[in-house]
């Protein structure tokens, strides 16, 4: 019996028991920011990088779709906002539904990195580790798009990844899905507009899922991946 | 008589082709109408021999004669003759008459001083017939008076000559023994009849002397240097006749003295013949492993196949002795229809090389087939004429219990095989990168002794007639055993 | 004889439905010693009901074939659990049908076709893992033949049901030399056979690295799961043989009741379960090792296998004098 | 009946006359009609005369010294007229279909060529005089020879007709040794008279024969032909050079060992069983790496060469032991493998000449896809290479299983040394049919699976029906020979009773499991304690004479293995459709197929050249092996820009073991050696006038101390 | 046979001395035309040895064969040569040797001793005889340095010289040895040699035209082996 094994079994199963329970341990999310009404919104709009909060109808919005985790908007301002700690940011997007009830137990995973700056793929491999071991719950992540049943896109879609996206969905068999993770995969992140990626995957690809953040934190994706096998119910998207 | 008959018809025909008459290609009428009579009259003298009841002929005593032996030779140098005759007349290109004139004067007078070899009773005038083969073949030799050519013929005669000077040595030293045994009348029959009383010492010298000296003429290694020259130079009817009869004649004044020299009890000959049959057979299927000239390679064949047959002989016994004779016809027969064979190669071709020659099946179909009969049929491949006599040589040779003589011969038949099939195949079968078929066509005459030539090697092969086999069985009981 | 009938189709329903339940055991007890919580036992189950619900997409290069592949690697495995003692130690209705080697290239069917599918898919990854997996497959033949050897000489038959009364009969000869090492040997052999650790990572998601799982790569939907299906009914009839025909038939069904050959069922599980522990330790103890290094152990096997052979020899040598 | 032999050659014969009388367009036609027709007799004959327990002897002429050339039909030469029937009924329909793809030839010639050599095959089979036997196969080589080398490739068939010179001289040497002892030529004469061979006798002639038969038949360390004829013979005439003259090695190496030398050796069946075994590693091992098609099949060729000597020397080592039931099954194996690598081999040879005709390339690297294009010759060439693999149910299958068997019966055997040899020979076989599996998947999916690797392909159409139906019937022989063993063993088993005077079929083919009612005459615990398995059932629910091969043991251990081919087709079909059906009724009928591009990793463009080929398929082969294979990487060129590698070009040699231990280092003597005696040659007179003076004055010292 | 007398035997000794030292000259002169004169020389002593072994008890055929002899090979051949390659005997030299003279008379020097050797066995069957005791290992010896001429010279006439004094050994071993030959196997014997001259003249001549030079033994395009 090697070190290994003895290791492994002295310190016996850390797994998180997430859905079932809620996980709080800290460190787990940098969170979000959150508006609150009574916020100078000038400073904010001018300070953040991406456009994340701006104002529509003289209303301050958080699209979180685009934040980069700069933080600008709790360091470089006067009223820094304040930031919440949750990770279940994940949200539909119109017209999609989860799996039925098949797919409950046993979801497999392509992860196409279409083109990120790493972190999101990190966090996406911080999925299997045995804090979060999303094995407990059934999901897999698989090499061949022939046995996924979601697309996990990480990465703004760059022209040289598209083709390879397109193919990976295309040799999905359905029923299938496409779960866009990160901002870059939301919206293009710091890229939008550039004429080195698309805006997001949803420019080319139907998404059905999106987790926000740059990078959303394992248990966020995860969440993702619990709405998406129906096991979680969640708000729908507002796009 | 007839014995008389067929010498004064050869020389008569060598006579008559010199007669200057306009008509086209006399000489080469002639030669025909000749040698087809002296084939016919030596059909005759062997089924003469096979009727009489000392299966000999005598026409003149201790002079003239013939025996079993004799009679195999002269059938096999008249059915040679003959096909050589037919194939000059195709092969030749002759700028005049004159030139004509030469050839067939030299043609004739070459075969008649073969014909004339298994006739003559007395062994010195026997010394003087084998020395006219080679001073009237070896302007034949240099026919064709290219450098070459020339080069050849000087080599050819410079050596025989020197062999035959040193077997004249021999036939002295022969007489000499037989003048101290108190010989009686000095022929072959008398020398036989004396045998045991000759002084060893005597006889053995002589053997030795004849041995090198006409070794010299057959092709025994190391004194056959000048054959694969002469026989590559010459023109390819006449390579028929030195290859196929030339050597097996020489080989028939070896055959007379064995009895001689086995009854005397004075050297252990078949040792002798086996070890230098052997050399010969090794060196000669080495050296046709890298002869660039296909003629040379019928030339070295020649040499291996002469090895053969001493080692055969040198077997003894009745069943090798009968598989010798039978090597010595099957080898006459094989070997004339090969040079014709590279003939029909070299008139196509015009060149002798062997790189320069390819794709022959293509090419020229009937040239292809017969060169490649020619190259299987020799190189000993059933259902050949070799073949059966080569069988029946081993044979032979694991009944005496000779296995390492076998062991040795049956590699260098395999060595031999090897060399003259990669020559053969490459340039029967070796692709030379062009599709068509040339319009080259061999002339009649040529396509007629293919025919011919090639019918023995085949029928020789599967089955032996009778008639044959018993003039053969006649002929190897005068070697003894 | 309904009975033997019934008992043999038994046997193949047992080695269908429970070698997902063992695969699942297996991967959970991985994932624990990995101080992982771990997919839940039933997974494969989960898995294949997934599968079976989903459409199949196939390459366009691919012929019929890849079609039928799936077929024949689920029914090879089938197909041998007719031969072999899984629940009984007397010969059931399909025993003779064929004997160990026989068995060996029934299962080596299901190779044959996996690897031209892997190639018909016109897939990069598929060939290289078909490539790898006939090298594995070349090199274990040989042990495979060293063991009949050895199960020959010692049992002198190569019958799955005669041969398993020999190691127990007396029990002295459970702890022959040659059985114990045979047994390392066929271990070793079960390792490479179906790609675990050391010789394959089956997890592994690197399509360059994979041996196994390459060939399947572009299998979806049923066909997926017949093939994967099929690879655990493997995994379990090469247990089976390893625990109920090489190392004991301890707990099968001796008559021909209802009652006993129910009973065999668990007694059989537990038997496996041990089987899993131990390979649980061996694949959590072990690192993967590169493609090349295969052989050497494939050799390991052989020479293992080789002093099997000798002892026994040796041994009814000895015997005999 | 016997006079069908002599009909099936009149009609060979016939057929060569009218192809010579009759207009050129007809001669393919009367070709494949004579060549079947008389194929057709000749296997009637065959059957008759094995079935009825007839030997056929007949007397052609006499040559003096020789005797009499006479040919017999005993029960081994009606077994192998059996394989080569089975094998020249297709070969000759398909010989006239193919002919006219080989360009620029006198396609009617070769065809004469071709109806001759079959001729001459049967007179191999039938001549039993030495002579006779020497001449018909040397004429066959030459034969084969002339139709080898009709497909442009002169060095090939040289190094076919050299070697098999040699192996003809060899087998001369031993047969003449047999007949100085026996006083005859006749091989019943030495079949008389082997009680007084002496041992050293035996040694020599059993090593002469074994090499001579051995070229032929394939055997190291002289098969270096093999490969090389193979793959340049066009395709009209492979299929029966591969399929029936590779046979008659063998059936030379079975007929001296069996026949002429008193099998009182064991080290004869210990030689036999080990280069067997050698044989066949050697030459799969090349199968597998090589890259054309025919080249494969002819290494193949020699693997399964190996493997049918492999199980002959088990034979021969149980004969001697005294174990003649083992021996039967043995030689039964041998011949049974045999017969099926005739078949699958003469099929496989059809399907890989169509695909290099078709498809115009000779490379797997460049082939790809083909079974879309020629679905029928995919479909035949699949069931050939699972028939060559072993796969159940098909022939090969049930040849090496009893090969593999009858190595097992080894526990039968006392001597340890002789066990060890078993074992070896086991292993190498089993290392063999590994690699034949490996070997064969990948010459049959990178030539008809996957994505089409060069353009040539895409033309590429399915062959004609004339040309299928050969393939159609060698693939139905195939099936029916691996399903039926239990009809085609007894028939097998009349032609070794003779050798191993002990029947095959009593133990392989128990009575217990016919209809005869024979039970009683065993043990009574044998039907009592199976009398609920399926092949005893079998009996009344199969059609036959019993399905299943078994081998009785003693009355302690009545099994020893079994195994039924019908049976388990029959399985498998039942398992088969009920997981179909299974799968369509619940699941499959629901869901879509839906057919896309290949997964091939999201590459934008996935040229035919990326994906894996055969070599690389290859490469693990190679590289375990590389101490064997020696590959060496040579002329490597790089182009490369300022900063980067474009491109990387090396070439692979591999020189042939066999070539590199026994061919090159041959001919490289022979190369000196005659380089060296031919400069002797230079030209000079004087030189060689010095040769004369000092040959005398050699020959005078030596006579003077003589 | 028995009662020859001392002189003669003595004198017949003499002549074979000269013959051997006629033979040696063949083999190492420079000029070619000396070299014919030591053949005529050496055929003169074997005129003289015949004639004197013929004397007594009197033998025509050996006083026929010394006449055919000096016929033919003092007189005619000679004649002959001159007629047919004239040119290359009167003008021509020989510059070189295979092996330099002092060289050869070495090697020459033992092939006689190794003559006399080998034939020691052979005269020694006859006793009486004592003429055999010379001739046989002169005339054998001369054979050996006839054909040690064929081997050192390139000339094209003094090859034929070396072949002519070969067999002019043979038969000064044959005067001794066969006395009484038939005269027909002489004259044949003498006709033959005419016709070896002949033929080799009409090729001396054929080989100057062709090639441009007689020197026979640099002569190489016929070989094995570029």
């Amino acid at each position: 019996m090697s070190y290994w094994v003895k290791k492994g079994l002295k310190t016996g199963v850390v797994s998180t028991r997430y859905p079932k329970q809620e996980e709080t341990a800290s460190g787990i999310t940098p969170g979000l920011p959150q508006i609150t009404d009574n916020i100078n919104s000038d400073d904010l709009i001018s300070v953040c990088p991406t456009r994340a909060i701006h104002k529509t109808d003289e209303k301050l919005l958080l699209e979180s779709s685009l934040c980069i985790h700069c933080y600008r908007c709790s360091r470089d301002t006067k009223e820094p906002l304040s930031w919440s700690e949750g990770f279940e940011w994940a949200s539909f997007e119109k017209n999609s539904t989860p799996f039925s009830s098949t797919f409950g137990h046993s979801l497999h995973i392509c992860v196409v990195d279409s083109g990120d700056c790493g972190a999101c793929l990190n966090e996406t491999k911080l999925l299997n580790s045995p804090l979060y071991n999303m094995h407990r719950l059934g999901f897999f992540i698989t090499p061949s798009p022939r046995k996924a049943d979601v697309l996990l896109v990480v990465g703004a879609v760059t022209q040289q990844m598209k083709g390879a996206l397109l193919k990976a969905y295309e040799a999905m068999p359905t029923p299938k899905k496409v779960m866009a993770v990160g901002t870059c995969a939301l919206s293009g992140g710091v890229f939008e507009g550039g004429f080195i990626a698309e805006n997001g995957v949803s420019s080319i690809l139907p998404v059905d899922i999106t987790v926000p953040g740059c990078p959303p934190p394992p248990l966020a994706i995860l969440h993702g991946l619990l709405s998406l096998a129906g096991r979680k119910n969640i708000k729908r998207g507002t796009k | 008589m007839i014995l008389i008959w067929l010498i004064s018809l050869s020389l008569m025909t060598s006579l008559l082709s010199v007669i200057p008459i306009k008509s086209a290609s006399w000489g080469a009428k002639i030669t025909l109408l000749g040698s087809f009579l002296t084939l016919l009259l030596a059909i005759l003298t062997a089924s003469n021999i096979l009727d009489s009841s000392t299966h000999t002929l005598i026409a003149i005593p201790n002079w003239i004669a013939l025996n079993a032996m004799g009679s195999v030779i002269l059938l096999l140098i008249s059915f040679i003759y003959f096909t050589a005759s037919i194939f000059s007349i195709g092969y030749m290109n002759f700028k005049d008459k004159k030139e004509e004139q030469k050839y067939f004067l030299n043609f004739n007078l070459f075969a008649f001083s073969m014909l004339i070899l298994p006739l003559i009773q007395e062994p010195n005038t026997v010394w003087i017939a084998v020395e006219l083969t080679t001073l009237f073949s070896v302007l034949l030799v240099g026919f064709q008076n290219t450098h070459a050519a020339i080069e050849a013929a000087w080599k050819y005669i410079v050596l025989t000559i020197m062999g035959a000077a040193i077997a004249l040595l021999g036939f002295l030293i022969l007489y000499w023994a037989a003048r101290q045994a108190g010989i009686e009348h000095y022929t072959w029959q008398g020398l036989q009849d004396i045998a045991p009383q000759m002084s060893p010492v005597l006889l053995r010298a002589s053997f030795i002397f004849i041995f090198v000296g006409f070794g010299a003429k057959i092709g025994l290694v190391p004194l056959h240097t000048w054959l694969p020259d002469a026989h590559s130079q010459a023109p390819s009817p006449v390579c028929a006749m030195l290859s196929g009869i030339e050597t097996t004649a020489i080989l028939y004044i070896i055959l007379r003295l064995l009895p001689i020299i086995t009854a005397s009890n004075s050297i252990d000959v078949n040792d002798w013949l086996m070890i230098f049959g052997l050399i010969s057979v090794g060196v000669a299927s080495f050296l046709i492993l890298q002869v660039k000239d296909y003629k040379r390679l019928f030339a070295f064949s020649t040499v291996e196949q002469m090895g053969i047959i001493l080692v055969a002989f040198g077997l003894g016994g009745h069943d090798a002795n009968l598989a010798a004779t039978t090597q010595i016809i099957a080898h006459a027969v094989t070997k004339s229809f090969c040079f014709y064979a590279a003939g029909g190669v070299l008139m196509y071709a015009g060149t002798r090389d062997i790189a320069s020659v390819k794709n022959l099946i293509q090419r020229s179909p009937l040239v292809g087939i017969t060169f490649l009969f020619g190259g299987l049929s020799i190189a000993g491949a059933p259902p050949f004429a070799l073949f059966l006599s080569e069988f029946s040589i081993l044979k032979a040779g694991l009944e005496k219990g000779e296995y390492l003589i076998i062991g040795l011969l049956v590699t260098f038949i395999a060595i031999a095989f090897f060399a003259i099939m990669y020559h053969v195949s490459s340039m029967v079968f070796g692709d030379d990168g062009t599709k068509n078929k040339s319009s080259f066509s061999l002339p009649l005459s040529s396509k007629i002794t293919f025919a011919i030539a090639s019918l023995p090697i085949i029928l020789l092969g599967i089955y032996i007639p009778q008639n044959l086999q018993n003039l053969i069985e006649l002929a190897a009981k005068t070697i003894g055993g | 004889m309904s009975k033997y009938i019934l008992f043999n189709i038994l046997q193949v329903l047992v080695v269908m439905f429970f070698s997902p339940l063992i695969m699942g055991i297996l991967n959970r007890l991985k994932e624990i010693v990995q101080s992982k919580h771990g997919p839940s036992i039933f997974q494969p189950y989960y898995d294949l009901y997934k599968l079976f619900h989903k459409d199949q997409v196939i390459s366009q290069d691919s012929s019929w074939i890849f079609r039928i592949t799936p077929f024949i690697v689920f029914i090879a495995p089938m197909f041998v659990a007719l031969l072999i003692p899984v629940l009984t130690d007397y010969p059931l209705f399909w025993a003779f049908m064929d004997d160990m080697v026989g068995a060996g290239f029934v299962l080596a069917l299901g190779g044959f076709f996996a690897v031209l599918s892997a190639v018909d898919t016109a897939n990069p990854y598929g060939p290289m893992g078909a490539s790898r997996t006939r090298m594995v497959g070349f090199l274990a033949e040989p042990v495979f033949l060293i063991v009949f050897f050895t199960v020959s000489f010692v049992a002198n038959s190569t019958i799955p049901y005669i041969v398993q009364q020999r190691w127990v009969t007396p029990v002295s000869n459970f702890f022959e030399p040659s059985h114990l090492l045979l047994l390392i040997s066929f271990v070793m052999l079960i390792l490479a056979e179906k790609g675990r650790i050391p010789v394959d990572n089956p997890s592994g998601h690197f399509e360059l690295a994979m041996i196994e799982e390459s060939k399947d790569l572009e299998y979806s939907g049923y066909g997926a799961a017949l093939m994967k299906w099929g690879g655990w009914m493997k995994f379990f009839v090469l247990i089976i043989i390893f625990s109920n025909v090489l190392l004991a038939p301890w707990g099968l069904a001796t008559d021909l009741s209802w009652g006993s050959i129910l009973l065999a069922i668990p007694l059989i599980l537990i038997k496996v379960l041990f089987f899993i522990l131990f390979l649980v330790l061996v694949e959590s103890s072990l690192a993967k090792l590169r493609l090349f290094r295969i052989s050497e152990f494939l050799s390991a096997a052989f020479v293992i296998a080789v002093v099997a052979m000798l002892a026994s020899i040796f041994y009814q040598h000895g015997a005999n004098l | 009946m016997d006079d069908l032999l002599l009909i099936s050659f009149l009609i060979y014969i016939a057929g060569i006359v009218a192809i010579l009388v009759l207009p050129k367009n007809m001669s393919a036609k009367i070709a494949g009609i004579s060549g079947s027709v008389g194929s057709v007799a000749l296997l009637s004959f065959a059957l008759h005369s094995l079935f009825s327990k007839t030997i056929y002897t007949a007397s052609l002429w006499m040559i003096p010294n020789i005797g009499y050339l006479s040919i017999r039909v005993d029960y081994l030469s009606a077994f192998f007229l059996i394989a080569t029937a089975i094998v020249t009924l297709p070969a000759s329909i398909f010989a006239s279909t193919r002919v006219s793809y080989i360009k620029e030839s006198n396609n009617s010639f070769l065809l004469v060529l071709f109806l001759s050599l079959i001729i001459f095959v049967i007179l191999v089979l039938i001549s039993s005089n030495i002579f006779l036997f020497l001449l018909v196969w040397e004429v066959m080589s030459i034969l084969i020879y002339l139709l080898v080398n009709s497909g442009k490739s002169e060095r090939a068939g040289y190094i076919m007709l050299a070697v098999g010179e040699t192996g003809t001289l060899a087998i001369a040497i031993a047969f003449l040794l047999l007949a100085t002892n026996a006083k005859t030529l006749s091989f019943e004469g030495l079949e008389a008279s082997i009680s007084s061979l002496s041992v050293g006798m035996q040694w020599s002639v059993f090593i002469l024969s074994f090499l001579g038969f051995g070229i032929k038949g394939g055997l190291i360390p002289f098969n270096f032909w093999i490969s090389r004829a193979y793959s340049v013979t066009p395709t009209a005439f492979i299929p029966f050079i591969a399929g029936a003259t590779l046979n008659l090695g063998l059936y030379g190496i079975i007929r001296v060992n069996a026949n002429f030398l008193p099998m009182s050796e064991v080290g004869f069946g210990v030689i036999l069983l080990i280069v067997g075994s050698i044989t066949a590693l050697i030459g799969i091992l090349y199968a597998t790496i090589e890259d054309n098609f025919k080249t494969i099949l002819a290494h193949s060729s020699i693997e399964n060469a190996g493997i049918i000597i492999t199980a002959f020397g088990a034979s021969m080592i149980f004969l001697t032991s005294g174990h003649k039931v083992a021996a039967s099954m043995a030689l039964v194996a041998s011949l049974y493998h045999l017969l099926n690598h005739s078949v699958f081999k003469t099929l496989l040879f059809m399907g890989a000449g169509v695909i290099e005709d078709e498809s115009k390339t000779k490379s797997l690297d460049k082939l790809g896809g083909l079974l879309k294009r020629m679905p029928w010759t995919g479909f035949f060439v699949l069931i050939g290479v699972l028939s060559i693999s072993a796969m159940p149910p098909f022939n090969g299958f049930v040849s090496e299983w009893l090969t593999l068997e009858s190595l097992l019966r080894s526990v039968e055997l006392a001597s340890l040394g002789v066990k060890v040899s078993f074992i070896i020979a086991g292993v190498l076989l089993a290392l063999t049919a590994g690699l034949t599996v490996t070997c064969f998947t990948r010459a049959f999916s990178m030539s008809f699976l996957g994505m089409a690797r060069s353009k040539s392909i895409e033309k590429t159409k399915e062959v004609t029906k004339t040309t299928l139906a050969p393939m159609a019937l060698l693939a139905i022989v195939a099936f029916l020979l691996g399903v039926l063993p239990t009809f085609v063993i007894p028939t097998i088993d009349r032609a070794v009773y003779p050798i191993t005077s002990a029947s095959a079929t009593t133990a392989l083919v128990p009575p217990f499991f016919n209809n005869q009612k024979v039970a009683d005459k065993l043990p009574s615990g044998f039907v009592n304690d199976f009398h609920n398995i399926g092949a005893q059932v079998g009996k009344n629910t199969l059609y036959g004479r019993g399905v299943v091969v078994m081998h009785r043991g003693g009355k302690d251990n009545p099994v020893v293995f079994a195994m039924s081919t019908s049976y388990m087709l029959i399985t498998f079909l039942i398992l088969f459709g009920l997981t179909v059906g299974l799968v369509w009724l619940l699941v499959a009928r629901k869901r879509t197929v839906v057919y896309k591009t290949r997964w091939d990793g999201g590459i934008k463009n996935l040229l035919p050249q990326m994906t894996y080929t055969a070599s690389g398929f290859a490469q693990p082969v190679r590289v375990i092996f590389s101490t064997i294979l020696r590959s060496n990487i040579s002329n490597q060129k790089e182009t490369a820009s300022k900063h980067f590698r474009l491109s990387i070009k090396q070439e692979r040699q591999e020189v042939h073991l066999i070539d590199r231990l026994v061919l090159y280092p041959l001919m490289n003597f022979a190369k000196k050696l005659s380089h060296l005696l031919a400069k002797m040659h230079s030209g000079k007179i004087n030189t060689y006038a010095s040769y004369a003076i000092l040959t005398l004055l050699v020959f005078l010292g030596i006579s003077f101390y003589m | 046979m028995s009662n020859i007398t001392p002189l003669i035997t003595n004198l017949n000794a003499l002549a074979g001395g000269l013959f051997i030292v006629s033979t040696f000259g063949i083999v190492a002169t420079r000029q070619i035309k000396a070299s014919l004169k030591f053949f005529i020389l050496q055929s003169i002593f074997l005129v003289i040895s015949a004639v004197l072994l013929g004397l007594k008890p009197f033998s025509l055929d050996l006083m026929a064969v010394g006449a055919i002899n000096l016929i033919t090979k003092v007189f005619l051949l000679p004649w002959l040569l001159k007629r047919m390659v004239k040119k290359e005997i009167y003008t021509k030299r020989e510059i070189t040797q295979v092996l330099n003279i002092p060289t050869s008379l070495i090697i020459a020097l033992i092939l006689t001793i190794a003559a006399y050797f080998f034939s020691l066995p052979w005269v020694e069957t006859q006793n009486i005889s004592s003429v055999v005791h010379i001739n046989v290992p002169v005339g054998l010896a001369g054979l050996f340095l006839g054909a040690y001429t064929l081997t050192v010279r390139r000339e094209a006439v003094p090859q034929l010289l070396g072949l002519l004094a070969m067999e002019n050994g043979a038969f000064f071993a044959g005067v001794a040895i066969a006395p009484d030959l038939p005269l027909i196997s002489e004259l044949a014997l003498a006709f033959d040699i005419l016709i070896l001259t002949f033929v080799i003249g009409i090729l001396t001549r054929s080989v100057h035209e062709q090639i441009g030079t007689t020197s026979i033994g640099n002569l190489s395009k016929l070989k094995e082996e570029a």
